[in-house]
């Protein structure tokens, strides 16, 4: 694929930063999980973090984004603080949502992350609310919805986006096909290559993106923004992706194929986009591997910052019911 | 003072609301400038303020609902409207899930100043898909409040008090309620969430009432005191969540006796909550069993004989107020 | 279009024959509504004739159908008899439905006549599941779905011809488009010109056909049945057509132009295909008017049928709750 | 006799009845040979009768309950996985409106034999959108029957009861009671619907208590009967619809009090429509107010500290009992 822009040195390493910082941070997640210090459930992003960066990157920070149950990536590639990431994990006080929320449905309005629902498909429509909220105001932002190949199959798929696309909103729908919805593999379910296919069914643009490559995801979400902020409507991006763990906890993913997993290992995005900084002459070996440790750094922090805050209080439960 | 139909007196609080506010904008199937609304409420809205703010949607319930969320999180005010009661079930998780929970879940991030204005009911012979009273399935829901107006002045102040909240708003309306005419004043009012009006006062048995059964009741309360000499106070909760619990309890302290009526199918139903909420809190005051008037545990059906049967009437809730004076 | 086969001339009598008892019994019901004696509101087929019976007349007995608010006509079109179709819609207990469903409901399941939904688009995955009744049972039958234009954006269009296409389940998913759902143009609501263009979303055929010429549904219908009697799957048939009156009851249908309602007037189903019969010397003049007359009398009979009926008890309101 | 667990006792039920009848099958979200249902209910199934009969969906819940309905109107018995409870709220058109209601429109034509398996509650902290107990909606739903197993040996008897049955079913699991152990023959039985079961006799309270909540009462009644010398009698439904109303009538009249513990949200929850029979039918053998138990209105947290506080625990029990003797 050719390229509209390649980004500036500055962004192109915060971008590898943000990679990394998602990778070193679920890794750390699910060190805790298995310490038991996670309550409840986690779904990883480790794998796919091309296109939470490869999304936000192209984004602005006032434009919105909505996101899953796998979406500690887009939260952290949105500029939400890891810190209050992870204390919401751990069912923390000073999480984003007073622990209110968890893993699966953190949000953090102040950067535009406008919340994950753990309702597969249920933040489709949602985003083309923003979209139309953001036609009324009258301002250029625009919305990126994160969903999967299993929500594609879902009614809110449908009528959300024929509601973006019959009024033009600025919505920039993201099918990250991992291939699998939980033991789900996508051709047992579709009886189509792409999800991007889909989109002809709206008269809308459906594109395919390498999500393991974050220049393309980058690339197709600064076209689709554009096309957005002009009125044209919204794009369908699908980033073919892949996720390196299970789909949750404990699942040890028997139902992929070994050769398949390790395929898509080889393509791990974040090995792929150090390569092409280094060919790029980017960044030398050494400044990654300084970008590295600040990362590590940055995301033992979060964990010492969460262990350490307190439990909210029963009592709280009963609040922010109504407003 | 005037007096309006509770259709117009609706369409008044959305004018002024929109008018008052850019934020508030309507979405819904049909409701612009080529119907005007199934019930006509919208009707002249499109006109005023544009096809943009009065937004006619797909058949997508499910979405019409998601929308309004996403846009009620980041600044709108969307009035959505479900054309008939029984459709909010295609959009239960958006309602129930999205809408009552987004805030809570996200740590009071979010406000949901949403209103779902949607018509309840039957006795117009449309059958089981199209004639529900659902109200208890959203008190059931934490986050949401549900409004349920007898009167136009009751629904032009409490759909405005809707609309300038800042929380999801189940706004219940009832389709044998739009002709029907009522006073209200010119100048702007609003009514409050969670207190009830006594819509008669009386001595003997309390029967509490909402929506169209309002009426029933009133009826039966005039027959009563005409032909028994039965003296029955009728209170109107006007929402049942919040749900003014005091007002009925002071009324049961007074009557000693309570009957609960609505149109909804008895089991699990509205009659069951404030029934169950007095016999915890204020059963000392009873003097006789609580009674319940309500649909029997049956779809509604469509024969106008058949129909009759089911939805109840003034006979029905005399019946109840004479078993237990 | 070319056609696969012209049915042979008992069949094209029948054809006509249901087609015009539809629009008389239509007609009918009319003028009891406008007399006050029709409860509730009424949804009537007239002027899409050609599609109920192009695609009913294609079916076998055993094949099932779903049906719409706006049903009459398939009812009537897979088999129903007229009289109890009559009685339903004024609420006697000699209806189909002993006066519980009513215009929106009618159900006839001794001729696969599965009923009609009156929440729009439900009856999408109904169908499908009878189809994977089919599938499992290992008969040949096939389910033929009714819908509107309006319908196919609702989640359950998406969900249900999704499943019906994975599994290859024997359905016929037939779109009834008259260009409007109550007030509501189709390119109001839809970025597409047809509805047969989101076939491709499911990886099945989409078929547009002249919902008008009962001849061109027949063929279609008939090709579609064949590759769903073989286990190759779904087909969606886009039938375009329009509906001669309002969308119920009172409806003025103001929001139409005249021009369009003139011009579709003159492509009336019924004249065209008489039309066509006399062109092909299947009937004579004479024989029509006799047809005509013949099933005018039974219009007549089921009229007075079902005027003479009881209502049901009060009851019975009570009854058929639970098996 | 031997002990298996409530998960082994559901797939026991599957297992049996798929065998018997050829007109049973399954679907559900990675309910086959891939994943075995998110709580392995199926796990071993699809090995067993094939992925036809076992069969994984797209995650389309409307569309499973649909295609289910399809296919139980024209001879199948359909047993649908929907993967939490939660979830029921994308196909409540499809189970409230379509299901429940097809039978009674159509005027008796067609058989809606179906169940709809779902895990319900709370205690695993997965937040709120993974936690409800939703069972009152449904008991709103006339046509539906509600099933609610407390233990292996009821969920394995009422679970054949809802396959062979002709109505359709809401099979309310508990995702705390999967794991957990109880006596079932191995000889067939099954569990007629509608009849309750006291899980513990006692002299001064009855305590109507539901699926996992039935556990935490029997606990509360160990403490109350050693602590405090109070006699509780644990009632369990086992199905709130058709509901055993005449046995916990028949309790209350021993006891003259009444407890109702459910981990639903209480308003208009499952604790109200017990309650309010009570206070309907036999107020007069009550010597106390009713109490219920249940969740306060909000929706479920994710954080332990937090969701210990509103799922009702043996305390809250224990005080409640306290309150009414
Ligand atoms: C509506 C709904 N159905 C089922 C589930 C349970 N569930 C959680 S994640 C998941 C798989 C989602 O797959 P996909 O959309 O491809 O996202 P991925 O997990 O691959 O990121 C399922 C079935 C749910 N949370 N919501
Ligand atoms: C889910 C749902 N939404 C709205 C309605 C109200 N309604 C009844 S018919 C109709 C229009 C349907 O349009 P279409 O599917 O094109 O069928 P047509 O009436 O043109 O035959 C609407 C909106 C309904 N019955 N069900
Ligand atoms: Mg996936
Ligand atoms: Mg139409």
């Amino acid at each position: 694929m050719t390229l509209t822009a390649v980004p500036p040195r500055e962004k192109l390493v915060e971008m590898y930063g943000t990679m990394v910082k998602i990778r070193l941070f679920e890794e750390k997640v699910f060190e805790l999980y298995a310490q038991n210090l996670v309550p409840g459930t986690i779904h990883l992003y480790t794998g796919q973090e091309a296109v939470a960066v490869g999304v936000c990157s192209a984004l602005r920070r006032d434009d919105y984004i909505t996101s899953t149950h796998r979406g500690h990536g887009h939260c952290i590639a949105k500029g939400a603080d890891v810190k209050r990431v992870m204390a919401e994990i751990l069912g923390k006080r000073t999480g984003y949502c007073k622990g209110k929320g968890g893993s699966m449905h953190i949000a953090d309005f102040s950067v535009g992350m406008l919340g994950a629902t753990a309702v597969v498909g249920a933040g489709i429509p949602i985003a083309a609310g923003a979209g139309l909220s953001i036609k009324l105001r009258k301002t250029d932002q625009v919305v990126a919805c994160f969903f999967g190949d299993g929500a594609s199959n879902q009614g809110t798929f449908h009528e959300g986006i024929n509601m973006a696309a019959i009024w033009s909103l600025p919505v920039i729908f993201v099918c990250e096909n991992n291939l699998y919805a939980m033991g789900t593999r996508q051709s047992m379910v579709m009886r189509v290559e792409s999800v991007a296919e889909r989109a002809s069914a709206y008269g809308i643009p459906g594109v395919v993106a390498d999500g393991n490559d974050v220049l393309a995801v980058y690339d197709a979400t600064l076209k689709a923004a554009e096309r957005a902020r002009k009125g044209e409507g919204p794009t369908l991006i699908e980033c073919k992706t892949y996720r390196h763990r299970g789909h949750s906890r404990v699942d040890p993913a028997k139902y992929r194929p070994k050769e398949e997993v390790e395929a898509w290992l080889a393509r791990d995005p974040i090995k792929r986009f150090r390569e092409k900084l280094l060919e790029l002459n980017v960044l030398t070996e050494v400044e990654i591997q300084q970008i590295d440790r600040e990362v590590a750094a940055e995301i033992e922090e979060a964990v010492q910052y969460a262990m350490e805050s307190p439990y909210p209080a029963p009592e709280e439960a009963l609040e922010d019911v109504y407003a | 003072m005037r007096k309006i139909t509770y259709r117009e007196a609706l369409r008044e609080a959305l004018r002024e609301e929109m008018r008052r506010d850019p934020a508030v904008f309507l979405l819904g199937e049909d409701i612009g400038r080529y119907w005007g609304g199934a019930f006509k409420v919208t009707e002249g809205l499109a006109e005023e303020f544009g096809d943009e703010r009065v937004r006619d949607t797909p058949i997508s319930e499910s979405a019409i609902i998601g929308v309004a969320v996403g846009a009620a999180i980041t600044g709108m005010r969307p009035v959505a409207e479900i054309m008939f009661g029984d459709l909010t079930a295609l959009a239960m998780d958006q309602i129930a899930n999205q809408a009552a929970k987004l805030r809570y879940m996200f740590g009071g991030q979010a406000k949901v100043p949403l209103v779902i204005r949607t018509p309840f009911g039957g006795g117009v012979n449309i059958a089981a898909h199209h004639s529900q009273c659902l109200e208890a399935w959203f008190m059931h829901v934490p986050g949401l409040y549900v409004a349920v107006p007898s009167t136009p002045y009751d629904a032009k102040g409490l759909l405005k008090t809707a609309i300038r909240g800042n929380n999801p708003v189940i706004f219940c309306e009832h389709k044998l309620l739009y002709p029907i005419e009522g006073e209200v004043p010119e100048e702007e009012y609003t009514v409050p969430f969670g207190v009830a009006d006594i819509k008669r006062e009386g001595e003997d048995v309390t029967v509490v009432a909402t929506l169209y059964m309002v009426h029933r009741a009133l009826r039966a309360a005039e027959v009563l005191a005409k032909e028994k000499g039965i003296s029955v106070e009728v209170v109107d909760p006007r929402t049942l969540t919040p749900l003014d619990k005091k007002a009925i309890i002071n009324s049961v302290k007074k009557t000693g006796r309570l009957v609960v009526v609505s149109e909804d199918c008895k089991t699990a139903g509205v009659t069951a909550e404030i029934a169950a909420m007095v016999a915890e809190e204020a059963i000392d005051y009873l003097d006789a069993p609580i009674k319940r008037v309500a649909e029997p545990d049956t779809p509604i059906p469509f024969s106008p004989p058949l129909e009759r049967r089911v939805i109840p009437d003034e006979k029905a809730i005399i019946r109840a107020v004479e078993e237990v004076v």
